[in-house]
């Protein structure tokens, strides 16, 4: 049988949930599983109610589940909330100084974590760490590779500390494995050691690949989901020559970026929603200015504050239309993690070769959540800085004009002080020397130019993908991050005799060229299942396509898709 | 060499006649000469107003881009590439109205530019609103009973951000401000000069003969010590009767440029990068 | 014959062009007469090539003129730029120290402008009152008029500069009554002074449509083309008890009007694009506090600084979208000065009603142009404050709840201080009391509430002008300020037997609820007109009405269309 | 009057155990109940933050809107209803870092509120990265070889933009701060007050011995005279080994409120309009 468990490990802000989940996924991990995490947290910083949902399995797992196999409860209020999503044959671990409600299921496990942390030289916060052990041992998985992850993990803390935390380990794994007289129906085979496969979330994701394909200057200011992508690049900028500028404000971030790429340096920031708005007149700048410029935007649900540290993909049609005035860009919306490294270096391409804004859009979900990838091959990854002139270029550096009319909408650019000609670059609009003009016939001439540009970038986007290849009368429509939910639905339908495909859109803007008469057909159903209110994609699908939409399943509690849900109601409504 | 010719520029000029714009274009190309830069080492940023048409005026890289933006984007020109010099150039609306957030971080920031600000103590471009320094009592089509706000003091907040370089220059003495533009570029750290300017449209109060019968250098004064932050203070308060132009303050703190261990070695704009040196970059998340 | 006679006064900024047009519209409109008049300006304070141009009807004018009839030129280089645009048997004023190329013309007359001001007592500068004077003698237009507006513009100036002013319009008649032997084709039959109609631009009548509605507070950042809505406001707020503030920036502009709507005052801000960029952030704040507020956007061409001081319609999409997240808001574009004092009254009730923000797109056009109104209907305004509670209507002030679920999706309201109760709002998503909450139930319950509001506003929405009200087949389609270019083209193909009808829309989201099935069969061709590149009007149209658009006519140059464009490109197309 | 019950709110508090915002907290209802405010007289604006939950635990009118907006939201109702006792309330980031511009300017502009910025020298709310009163070296993620800018001395930037009011409190001081607030509410004018509080989560270097060891009353000074602005000067950059707390300046300056005439008679919330009272308006077009 294959594996596919889930663990969720809930508990108040500050108890160290993440600690387990992190120590699971590294071993699962290099032990041949995939692994897929994702976290639900409030916006705090210490309490409330948090989980993280752990998935392993044999085969690749890209989304969360509905139900979980192992709940392992730090504190008593959220494990009352989270039992509800623990199957029926699940098992629970909780304190046994916190009485669970039902103290008498044989499922409901009774440990003294804090306890056997206090004893085991910890403080009881390392209770987090006893529960890590004692999962191990319900799920009989070796206690070796997980005292092996402390020891690294706690590595330059000293041996003191290393003692400490696999003594707690120990002793949680012990308590198990004696008093545990019940049976956890999915135990895990610990099999071989191994590291070929990555752990990693969508915010390390695109931090890698901006890294791998020459970011040099990062400048932004924090904002959930965004806020990782700044700081693993801080993490990594002295070793690999970034910069990573904190910013006062977003309006900044995005002007120093701009800043930075006009003087020649591949340069990004990413924000969430608020922070996104705050940088939308400067998008215009690069528009016409035509400075290259990445930006990501990472979702979550508005409106204004909204709930900052959950998910949501209401901020599609503002991205492709944010900013005054009509300048060409490009917008992505990768699926997954792998998706996302390479979304982020063709989005560097593009913005040089277009010398204009590309924008990722992602969500709290997809930067947040950890899956598993194989690897990225970076020999798919190209550095194309388009068309850039050096002095051998020029005949007569004087004549050098930044805005020279061309059809592809191109204009060769130069880097400041790299030639002895000069450029003038405007946010009014300009003459080809980069003058400001007042000129209606100049001026016609400059915007065709620009807006040219978006008939080469449609010819880049990617068509959407179809999962899987044989047919399907209904058709699920996704874009960004539902992908691993979505995939997850329709291979659960076709084995359930619904016979469904997926279209799945990584790229949106300007709307991949795509012909679907192949696949549907008079009869066929599509649904499209999105992370908003008002079914945003929906609508820009059925416009370019002149396709209708037949249902749409819309979620906006700022919770992910699961492919359980996605089912039940494709069910209810067909 | 270089010299004036250099910095010669054709895009016709659209400032009034009789602006106190033209006097700092002037002091601007001559601190170039003077410093033997060339047009294309030099990039200038401005933001939207009348002073930030200045760049088309000359012959250098330019980004004129968004009304109260200059310093970030002067700044991202700066750490991209350190060898270049750099300027930041503006109102005093788009300065300390629409980037005084930029204004107050900026110089925190100590990044090695120098900012020029055309304080006109109005707003220009849009024809004669109130701006942050005007007046109190100043008036005009959005104040028209005057403007009742205390004007923002640039020179005072600059001391209170420890901006390593604090000067005020008048359009009505070119070599004075020249003099001051050349010291700002040549300092290692951020330097600001706001220069009075009369906008003979819109300003009738601050004329240049009211400037003209105000300002005095404070260089004469042997006493005067720009090191000095306390003395600093009280000489960025005067306003009135007498004006001091010069340089109020200045210190000695390194550039932010000169702290970042990434371009110790070369310039970002320098360094090729290769994707295939990544390999080891994704064991951590083995 | 009915008059329709356009003249053009052209020269540098700085030499009087605005005063010679007020001059004419305001004696024109007080002797019967319609005038519309369109200024076209250039980003500069002296200097440059500028031109007021002044249409004067028996009949209603509302849009620009191709040609015109009298050139008044004030300055060599524009003159010559401007020639092309004079009928050919049109007139053209200069001063005679600034030959004309083609001198010999008979229709060209020097006049000594310049020196008849310096003797005349003035300045070189009053040029410009001797050419108004010249054209009212070259129009056979009474003089006395014209001295009773001089008396009446320079009033506080004191008798002497009325004395110069007058001798100089004098010495203008003059001069053309002696030495202008020509015919000029159009007299202007003085008539009788009435005092029924009035001269205003868009700014103006919005201003007063706020003012009229109670606008009690106002806070903006100068933008052409929205400054003279402050200015307005500001000349007027001591008389009319209204605060003007001015902000130190946009962002701040509208978050003061937010701080003042939501401590009960009614307020407003307005912008232009790059501004309205920056208020974005504010916009979802206000949908999400459900703040009333109304805020204008008026249009010029981007992207970016763009061409500040001219006309476009090119942030539609931008507007109807602006803002992270999903929340309700209405958006409005009149047609034309009269509509635009309405629908800004229109604008503070629905906000008020539905708790949230209102956006009017405007433009240069609009905003610039002086058009003639008879005037405004007061009793058509009332003020509607929406749902407000006092002491009287609680039980207990401390059960109040800010948030309380309804269906309409509105709450009722308390004016913070006027009540016992007190409320919180909140920016993050909340509870019925309105504290932060990560309930996933509440957070559905609370968006589904606010989302419905969109369903009573799309009620409220007024359905397109239909013009005229019998049959065409050819349909032109347009929004916002090209309504009177298109009102002239839909006349004059109608006179030239192409049976032509306008649906011309001023209000736009939600979109309203319309039935065009009556007007529109298969063979009609939709012909969509827009001042902006992509025709974002025309796929919003199609995409709300399953409608076809034929054609697009897209005209990006900053500059208005002319009835006379339109239809050119209409037969050409057709 | 009112008591200290009166203030009471049913929201759970989402602080961490140890935040130096419960005892702000108490310091600010205790201001309240010395006061005699009513809850319902009082509208608290806040930002987006740690700091600014505080107005939902206690009751009184908030609004809690977005992350360093607090200033303009304030000044709007403050001019729209000029009866009400208005606060603004945020962290440092909040307040100096997106909020910079609207700090100077509501300083200059003199509006009658009063601001509380819970300065815990680090973004709290989003995990722990610098902030503009961060202090150099830093160690944070987002500044892993330490911050190198200097950095913002909020009272310096007050002093320089003549801010009638400049105080600092200390979270550790609850009755000096709850005083502090008091008369930053009954000083008629733009009243800033800069609290240090101890973040236990992510600054382990401020933390409340290393505040509890340096600070100071200057009111324990007679000699210091906070209408001295040059002392002002003086005091404000004191920072380090001793840190003042108290009022370090303040000064008589008519508050925006009272100097406009369309509020004179009343509050803009309590005047009555009338669409048939504008006929006359329409006259200056005809
Ligand atoms: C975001 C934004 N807001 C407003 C404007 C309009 N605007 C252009 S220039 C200007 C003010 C100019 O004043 P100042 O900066 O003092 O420069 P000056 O013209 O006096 O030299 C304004 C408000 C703009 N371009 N962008
Ligand atoms: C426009 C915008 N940018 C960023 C954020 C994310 N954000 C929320 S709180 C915060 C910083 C909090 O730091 P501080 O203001 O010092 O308050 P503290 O939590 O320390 O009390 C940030 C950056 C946001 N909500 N809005
Ligand atoms: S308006 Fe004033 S600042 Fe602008 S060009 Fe004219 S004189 Fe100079
Ligand atoms: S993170 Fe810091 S500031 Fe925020 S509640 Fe915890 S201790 Fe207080
Ligand atoms: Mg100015
Ligand atoms: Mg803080």
């Amino acid at each position: 049988m294959t594996v596919d468990i889930s663990i969720r490990i809930c508990g108040q802000a500050g108890q160290g949930i993440q600690s387990i989940s992190a120590a699971m996924g590294k071993v699962f991990i290099r032990h041949g599983y995939y692994v897929f995490i994702n976290n639900d947290v409030e916006s705090r910083i210490r309490g409330g109610h948090n989980f993280d949902q752990v998935r392993v399995g044999h085969e690749p797992v890209n989304a969360v589940n509905d139900k979980v196999d192992l709940l392992i409860a730090l504190d008593a209020e959220t494990r009352d909330a989270d039992l509800p999503y623990l199957k029926d044959d699940g098992v629970m671990i909780y304190d046994d100084e916190k009485p669970a409600t039902d103290s008498k299921n044989p499922h409901h496990i009774p440990i003294p974590l804090e306890k056997l942390a206090s004893k085991a030289g910890g403080s009881k916060i390392m209770a987090n760490t006893v529960a890590t052990g004692a999962a191990f041992a319900l799920l009989k998985f070796e206690l070796q590779p997980l005292q092996d992850h402390l020891k690294e993990v706690f590595g330059d803390k000293g041996k003191a500390v290393i003692h400490q935390n696999q003594t707690c380990a120990e002793a949680g794994y012990r308590f198990v494995q004696q008093h545990f007289k019940g049976n956890f129906p999915y135990p895990l085979d610990t099999g071989k050691f191994q590291r070929n496969k990555m752990l990693l979330n969508g915010s390390q994701a695109m931090a890698l690949g901006a890294i791998c394909s020459g970011l040099k200057f990062y400048s932004g200011y924090p904002m959930s989901p965004s806020t990782g992508i700044m700081e693993f690049i801080a993490a990594l900028g002295k070793e690999h020559h970034i910069i990573m500028e904190p910013a006062e404000d977003e309006i900044s971030a995005v002007n120093m970026v701009i800043g930075a790429s006009f003087a020649g340096a591949r340069a990004m920031t990413a924000t969430s929603g608020g922070g996104f708005c705050l940088m939308v007149e400067a998008l215009g700048l690069a528009g016409m200015t035509e400075t290259p410029v990445v930006v990501i935007n990472a979702q979550r649900p508005g409106p204004s504050t909204g709930l900052p540290t959950r998910t949501e993909q209401s901020d599609l049609k503002f991205t492709i239309h944010a900013g005054h005035g009509e300048f060409p860009r490009a917008v992505f919306a990768p699926g997954n993690a792998e998706l996302a490294f390479f979304a982020v270096s063709k989005a560097f391409n593009l913005a040089d070769r277009y010398q204009t804004p590309v924008i990722i859009l992602t969500d709290q979900h997809l930067n947040d959540s950890f899956s598993t990838v194989d690897g990225f091959d970076l020999d798919q990854i190209t550095i194309d800085r388009g068309n850039i002139l050096n002095d051998k270029d020029f005949s007569s550096a004087s004549d050098y004009k930044r805005y020279a009319l061309d059809k592809s909408g191109v204009s060769p650019r130069i880097i400041p002080g790299r030639t002895e000609a000069v450029l003038y670059a405007d946010s009014d609009e300009h003459t080809e020397a980069g003058h400001i003009t007042e000129s209606a016939a100049v001026r016609n001439r400059m915007h065709k130019k620009r807006m040219a540009k978006l008939k080469g970038l449609r010819k880049e986007m990617n068509a959407p993908e179809i999962y899987p290849s044989r047919k399907g009368d209904i058709i699920l429509l996704g874009w960004g991050s539902t992908c691993g939910a979505l995939k997850e639905a329709v291979d659960q339908m076709n084995s359930q005799d619904m016979s469904t495909r997926l279209i799945h859109f990584s790229e949106i803007y300007p709307f991949p060229e795509c012909d679907f008469s192949e696949i549907i057909s008079d009869h066929t159903k599509i649904i499209s299942v999105e992370n908003n209110y008002s079914g945003q994609f929906a609508d820009i699908f059925s416009h370019e396509t002149g396709l209708a939409i037949s249902h749409k399943i819309l979620k906006f509690d700022g919770r992910p898709f699961t492919a359980h849900e996605i089912i039940s109601v494709v069910k209810e409504r067909l | 060499m270089v010299s004036l010719e250099d910095f010669y520029s054709d895009d016709p000029i659209a400032w009034c006649p009789g602006c106190g714009n033209f006097s700092i274009l002037k002091s601007l190309k001559q601190a170039f000469v003077d410093l033997g830069k060339k047009p294309h080492e030099i990039v200038i940023v401005s933001g939207i107003g009348q002073a930030p048409k200045t760049p088309h005026y000359l012959r250098c890289n330019a980004f004129n881009g968004l009304h109260g933006r200059t310093l970030p984007v002067a700044t991202g020109v700066k750490l991209a590439n350190h060898e270049l010099t750099v300027l930041a150039q503006g109102g005093d609306g788009d300065g300390y109205g629409e980037g005084g957030n930029h204004f107050i971080h900026a110089m925190r920031r100590n990044v090695d530019i120098t900012y020029l600000v055309h304080n006109n103590q109005v707003y220009g471009l849009t024809k004669g609103q109130t701006s942050p320094t005007s007046g109190e009592g100043f008036v005009t089509r959005t104040t028209p009973q005057g403007s009742v706000n205390r004007p923002i003091n640039p020179l005072l907040l600059a001391i209170a951000s420890d901006c390593s370089f604090v000067a005020r220059g008048f359009a009505g003495e070119i070599d004075h401000l020249s003099e001051l533009i050349r010291k700002g570029i040549t300092h290692k750290g951020f330097a600001l000069i706001d220069i009075l300017q009369s906008c003979v449209s819109f300003n009738r109060v601050n004329t240049f003969k009211w400037y003209k019968d105000r300002v005095y250098r404070i260089d004469e004064d042997p006493e005067y010590d720009p090191k000095n932050r306390l003395m600093a203070f009280e000489k960025a308060a005067e306003w009135g009767e007498k004006i001091p132009i010069g340089i109020i303050y200045s210190t000695d703190r390194p550039a932010l440029n000169s702290q970042i261990p990434a371009i110790k070695d070369e310039p970002l704009v320098k360094q090729r990068v290769d994707p295939s040196d990544f390999v080891d970059i994704f064991e951590m998340f083995r």
